[in-house]
This record gives C-alpha cells, sequence and structure tokens, in this order.
C-alpha cells in the first residue's frame, strides 16, 4: 500500500516539476508580457495542481488534506484574477 | 558546512547589503526599504543561533523566535509610520528631498528660501 | 522518497529563479509585479514540499498563509496604475 | 555535500539575489517589487529554520501588509522618482562599501565562531509549559514568560498609529484615513474581494485558535483579517472609519488594555504584576489573545490606510 502511495506521489510531483519547467522555458522564451502573464498563471498553476496531488497521500489526515486542496484553490483563484488585472493595466499602459 | 551555516552567512550579507543601501541610496524610500533589509538580515541571525540551540520537543529556541516576532512587528510599526511621514512630506512639499535647500552653503540663492 | 521530494523541492526552487531572472528584466513594471505572483505558486509549491521533507506539518500553514496574502502586492499594482488613469482623468479601466 | 545542503545554497543564494537587485537597481519600483518578493520566500527560509511561528509572520507581514504599504507608497510617489536625485560621491560610496563588507564580515565571523553547546533558553521553556497548559512554546513565551514584552510591542503598535494620525493636515482632522477607492462593483477586483474575505476570516481564527498548541498565534491572524479588511477597503466595498470615531478609539485600545488589567490583576491578587494563576493562565491567556487579535487587525489596517485625508463628512 506504501509502495502505491509512494508511485502516485513520485509521479504527480514529477508532473507538477515538468509544467514549473514549461512555465519558466516560457517565461525565458516568450516575447511580451502578455504572453508571459499566460505561462506563468496557467503552467505553474497546473504544476501546484499536481505537487498538491502528489503530496495528498503523504499528507499527516483529513485536515491536512482540505488545507492543501484549499491552498490550491485559493492559488487559482490567485492567479485568474490577478492574471486579469495585470493584463488590464499592462494592456492599458501599451495601448496609451 | 552545514546549512545552518550557510543561512548565518546570507543573514550576515543581507545585514551588509541593507547598510549599504541606506547609507548610499538618495531615495528616502529606498533607504526605508534598505533598513528593512538590515534588520531581517538581523532577524536570520536570531533564527539562526536559536535553531542551533534547538532541544527536543523544539525546532528552534522559543525564546529567541519570540523575540523576532516581537521585532518584525515593530519594524513594520516603524516603517508604516516611517512612510506616513515621507507622504506627507511629498503632500506638503512636492518633492521627497531630505536635504535642507536652505542650507548655509547655498546662501547665494536668489530665491533666499 | 526524501530524497525524490529534496530534488524535487530543489528543481522547482532552482526554475522560480530563473523565472525571477526573467521577469524582473522587465520591461515593463508589469512584468516585474508577475515576479510575486510567481513566488506565489512556486513558493507555495516548495514550502508544501519541503514541509514533507522535514516533516514540519505547519509549515501548510504557511503556505495557506501566503496563497491567501501573495495576491495583495499585484492588487496594490493594479491601484496604482487606476490611480494614474484616473490622474489622467480617463475612465476606469475596469469597464467593459 | 548532501541533497539537503544543495538545497540550502540554492535557497540561501536566491533570497541574497533579490536582496542584492533591491539595493542595486535604478527605479524604485522595481526595488520594491524585489523586496516584496524576498520577504516572500525569507518565509520559506525562516521554515527550513524550524521557527514556523516566524515563518508566519514573515509571510504575513513580508508578503501581505508590507508589499501593500511599499507599494502603495512607490505609486503615490511616483512622480518624485523622476526628480533628480544626487547620489553620493565616490569617496562616499566606496568607504559605505568598506563599512558594510566589514560589518558583514563580523557577522559572519561570528557565525562561524558561534559556541559549542550552543546556549539555550529551550529547556527551561519547555520544562515550564505546565504552567499555561499551552503546548506552543512560542505562545508561552509571547504570552505568559515574556509577556511584559508583548505588551509594550502592543502599546508601540498604539503609538504609531497616533504617530501616522498626528500627520493629518488641519482640514482632515480626525476624518477617514486615505483615498476612496472605486472599482467596477461587478470587475474582478471586487469580485475576488467579495469571495476571499469570508476564507480569509476563517484562516485567521483558525490560525488564532492552532496558536495555543501549534506554530500560529494572535498577530498572525490578525494580521491575516486586517488583509482581508485591506482587500475590501481597495475593491471600494468599504471605506475606512473616520478615526474620530469613539468605537473605533475603542477597539484600538482593548487589546492592550485588557492585558494591563490582567497585569494589574496579578500584581495585586498575585505573585507580580502579569503573572497568572495556573489555574486560570488558559482561559485568560486566550481571552487576552481574542482582544488583541481585533485590536491588531484594527491597527494595523489603520497604520496601512494611513493619515486622514478626508473629513468625515463626505
Amino acid at each position: 500500500m506504501s509502495l502505491v502511495r509512494d508511485m502516485m506521489t513520485i509521479a504527480a510531483v514529477s508532473a507538477g516539476a515538468f509544467f514549473f519547467l514549461a512555465g519558466t522555458v516560457g517565461l525565458l522564451r516568450f516575447p511580451d508580457t502578455l504572453t508571459r502573464l499566460h505561462a506563468l498563471t496557467k503552467a505553474d498553476n497546473l504544476g501546484l495542481g499536481l505537487v498538491v496531488l502528489g503530496l495528498l497521500p503523504q499528507a499527516g489526515g483529513l485536515r491536512d488534506g482540505l488545507k492543501l486542496v484549499s491552498i490550491w484553490l485559493l492559488g487559482l483563484l490567485a492567479g485568474a484574477t490577478v492574471s486579469q488585472l495585470i493584463a488590464r493595466t499592462a494592456h492599458h499602459g501599451s495601448t496609451r | 558546512m552545514s546549512g545552518v551555516t550557510v543561512f548565518g552567512l546570507c543573514a550576515a550579507a543581507a545585514v551588509g547589503l541593507g547598510f549599504y543601501g541606506l547609507i548610499t541610496n538618495p531615495q528616502p524610500l529606498r533607504k526605508i526599504i534598505a533598513f528593512n533589509l538590515l534588520g531581517s538580515g538581523v532577524f536570520l541571525l536570531f533564527g539562526v543561533v536559536g535553531r542551533r540551540g534547538a532541544v527536543a520537543g523544539t525546532g528552534n529556541d522559543p525564546v529567541p523566535q519570540a523575540l523576532v516576532i516581537t521585532g518584525v512587528v515593530v519594524a513594520f510599526s516603524a516603517t508604516a509610520l516611517a512612510i506616513a511621514l515621507l507622504l506627507r512630506l511629498f503632500q506638503t512639499t512636492g518633492s521627497t528631498k531630505l536635504s535642507n535647500r536652505t542650507s548655509p552653503g547655498d546662501g547665494s540663492d536668489p530665491a533666499g528660501g | 522518497m526524501t530524497e525524490f521530494l529534496t530534488a524535487a523541492v530543489g528543481f522547482i526552487l532552482a526554475m522560480l529563479a530563473l523565472g525571477l531572472l526573467s521577469i524582473l528584466r522587465g520591461p515593463g513594471d508589469a512584468d516585474r509585479v508577475m515576479a510575486v505572483q510567481l513566488i506565489g505558486t512556486g513558493g507555495i509549491a516548495t514550502l508544501l514540499l519541503l514541509g514533507t521533507v522535514a516533516s514540519i506539518p505547519a509549515a501548510i500553514d504557511v503556505a495557506l498563509t501566503l496563497a491567501l496574502l501573495a495576491t495583495f502586492a499585484s492588487i496594490a499594482f493594479v491601484k496604482k496604475g487606476l490611480s494614474r488613469f484616473e490622474a489622467d482623468g480617463t475612465a476606469s479601466m475596469e469597464e467593459k | 555535500m548532501s541533497v539537503a545542503t544543495a538545497f540550502e545554497i540554492v535557497l540561501a543564494a536566491v533570497v541574497l539575489g533579490l536582496g542584492t537587485w533591491t539595493i542595486v537597481v535604478r527605479e524604485t519600483f522595481s526595488a520594491t517589487v524585489g523586496f516584496v518578493a524576498y520577504g516572500l520566500l525569507v518565509a520559506l527560509i525562516w521554515v527550513r529554520l524550524d521557527a514556523v511561528d516566524v515563518a508566519l509572520t514573515e509571510a504575513a507581514i513580508g508578503g501581505g501588509l508590507g508589499g501593500v504599504l511599499l507599494l502603495g507608497a512607490a505609486a503615490r510617489l511616483w512622480d518624485a522618482d523622476l526628480m533628480a536625485m544626487e547620489a553620493p560621491g565616490e569617496v562616499a560610496r566606496a568607504s559605505a562599501a568598506a563599512l558594510s563588507v566589514l560589518t558583514a564580515a563580523a557577522l559572519a565571523g561570528a557565525v562561524l565562531l558561534l559556541p559549542d553547546p550552543a546556549p539555550t533558553l529551550a529547556p527551561a521553556a519547555v520544562a515550564n509549559a505546565w504552567a499555561t497548559s499551552l503546548s506552543n512554546p512560542v505562545t508561552n513565551v509571547l504570552m505568559a514568560f515574556r509577556a511584559m514584552d508583548t505588551m509594550l510591542e502592543k502599546v508601540v503598535l498604539l503609538l504609531a498609529i497616533i504617530g501616522v494620525w498626528s500627520l493629518a493636515p488641519d482640514s482632515a482632522w480626525g476624518g477617514r484615513p486615505g483615498p476612496r477607492h472605486q472599482a467596477d462593483p461587478r470587475g474582478v477586483l471586487a469580485f475576488l474581494a467579495r469571495l476571499l474575505p469570508p476564507v480569509g476570516i476563517v484562516v485567521g481564527i483558525y490560525i488564532l485558535w492552532t496558536g495555543a498548541d501549534h506554530p500560529g498565534g494572535a498577530f498572525q491572524g490578525g494580521a491575516i483579517v486586517a488583509s482581508m479588511w485591506l482587500l475590501a477597503i481597495m475593491a471600494g466595498l468599504a471605506d475606512t472609519p473616520p478615526v474620530s470615531r469613539r468605537s473605533v478609539r475603542f477597539i484600538l485600545a482593548a487589546g492592550p488594555g485588557l492585558f494591563l488589567v490582567v497585569g494589574l490583576a496579578g500584581l495585586l491578587f498575585g505573585a507580580a504584576f502579569l503573572s497568572y494563576p495556573p489555574a486560570q493562565a488558559k482561559p485568560l491567556i486566550l481571552g487576552i489573545e481574542v482582544a488583541m487579535t481585533l485590536t491588531i487587525a484594527a491597527t494595523l489596517g489603520l497604520l496601512l490606510a494611513g493619515a486622514p485625508e478626508r473629513s468625515a463628512e463626505p
């Protein structure tokens, strides 16, 4: 049972690390603010979600598991709203 | 070299950096930030010392931890007061210059001040 | 397991550092503000993994606090953009 | 060199890199963003040092409230940044650099030469935990063993807010702090400001509640509640109260006031100032903490809102 849990953790955390890599490559390679914002808020939030998924089997109990999931949900909410706000500001700044 | 020592050296460097910025940067807001960097380095030194003094049951000596928490709060209130002063200075004079324009060396200034 | 998770922490932290390098270079202020959002996701993932590796369960609470508050710097930035537009006499930027 | 040490070196390097960026970069705004990022990452170092109580404080202050305070100031000083500021000359710079390097080197030497075994008060703090029946040693130190420090810290917060309020111009004396924020009530910001505060208040209360036995406490919880209030203010959903209002002043004084009353009661009926009878220690400490959380949330929120700028009547 423990082996299955560890396999799940390794698989999900590795996938999460890959998305963090993808997000960083996006930040390094994309040319302008809006595309970089896209790379940051999409890929990194997916990476965070996968890391949370990977840590769930290692969580100490139900309360820790719930906290982990709510951290990811808060991260998603923050990513979604902040990317919109920054993008609007950046957009207005460039067209003016 | 243990991990704790690495953070200790990092804290020492942060103190040095903050000190340099505090002296050389002419912008008052930058001085405030540099002072906070210096303070954060000092707090980290406390953390390193406390980590070395850990015993079973505590990961870090609770007394320096409590001192640091008190210190963070006091540093924050001082920063808030400094920024309020800075904003008021800017509102009143339209600039954030700290130096006195009507210093004795400026006596030849026709505006007089 | 611990070795794998420690390596994952180091990898995500390295990605974070690379991303920070690219974002802080600019060119615009909007790019720089993304640094805070980047730490809001990458930093939280690092913190969660670190808490599991070093068996500090309370690290989840720190991650929860960061997830709640990492948005704030970006909001302050957006308010800055807003006040500048208002000062210019143009309409609010949150219009449709 | 183990994997863990490599991780610590990377973390220290990233934090130091951000610190250096904060000092050397030209634009003030970039420096401010760099410092906010630095504050968030320092929380990671505190977790690594196993000082989670401090990490929580650092995350709430350095990342959340400090970021709003500094970025808000940078935004309002926007035009001042364009003004030429005469930088100190070469000689002054070089001597400042020499002095700073010397200071850093002395501290680094002190870190390398720390005595072994390390002096510590941890055993004493753990051994006396029975006196309060709280199992978080940091809360014990803050609220019982060194309660005087914590009480005076709250007085410092009070003094800071009096200082900020005294900067109000005559026309706005006793009025509402800060500008009135406006945002589209159906926009993204207002949406976030409606969704996040309920969650944030629950988390703040949880951090206060868990502080008795696990890392957390009044200050960290209060800081989270304060930032939720600020979010509502920044989204235009709430307005700052006029500082002359009686209820505002009552809340600001409630925490230190209750602390003082309990302390004087200890002087009258117990052994010394701020001594709790062991049987009632836990309810007394928790009561003080609840009052302080309210006071801290109000004080931090009003400190960030700044000096009064508008008269109380709209």
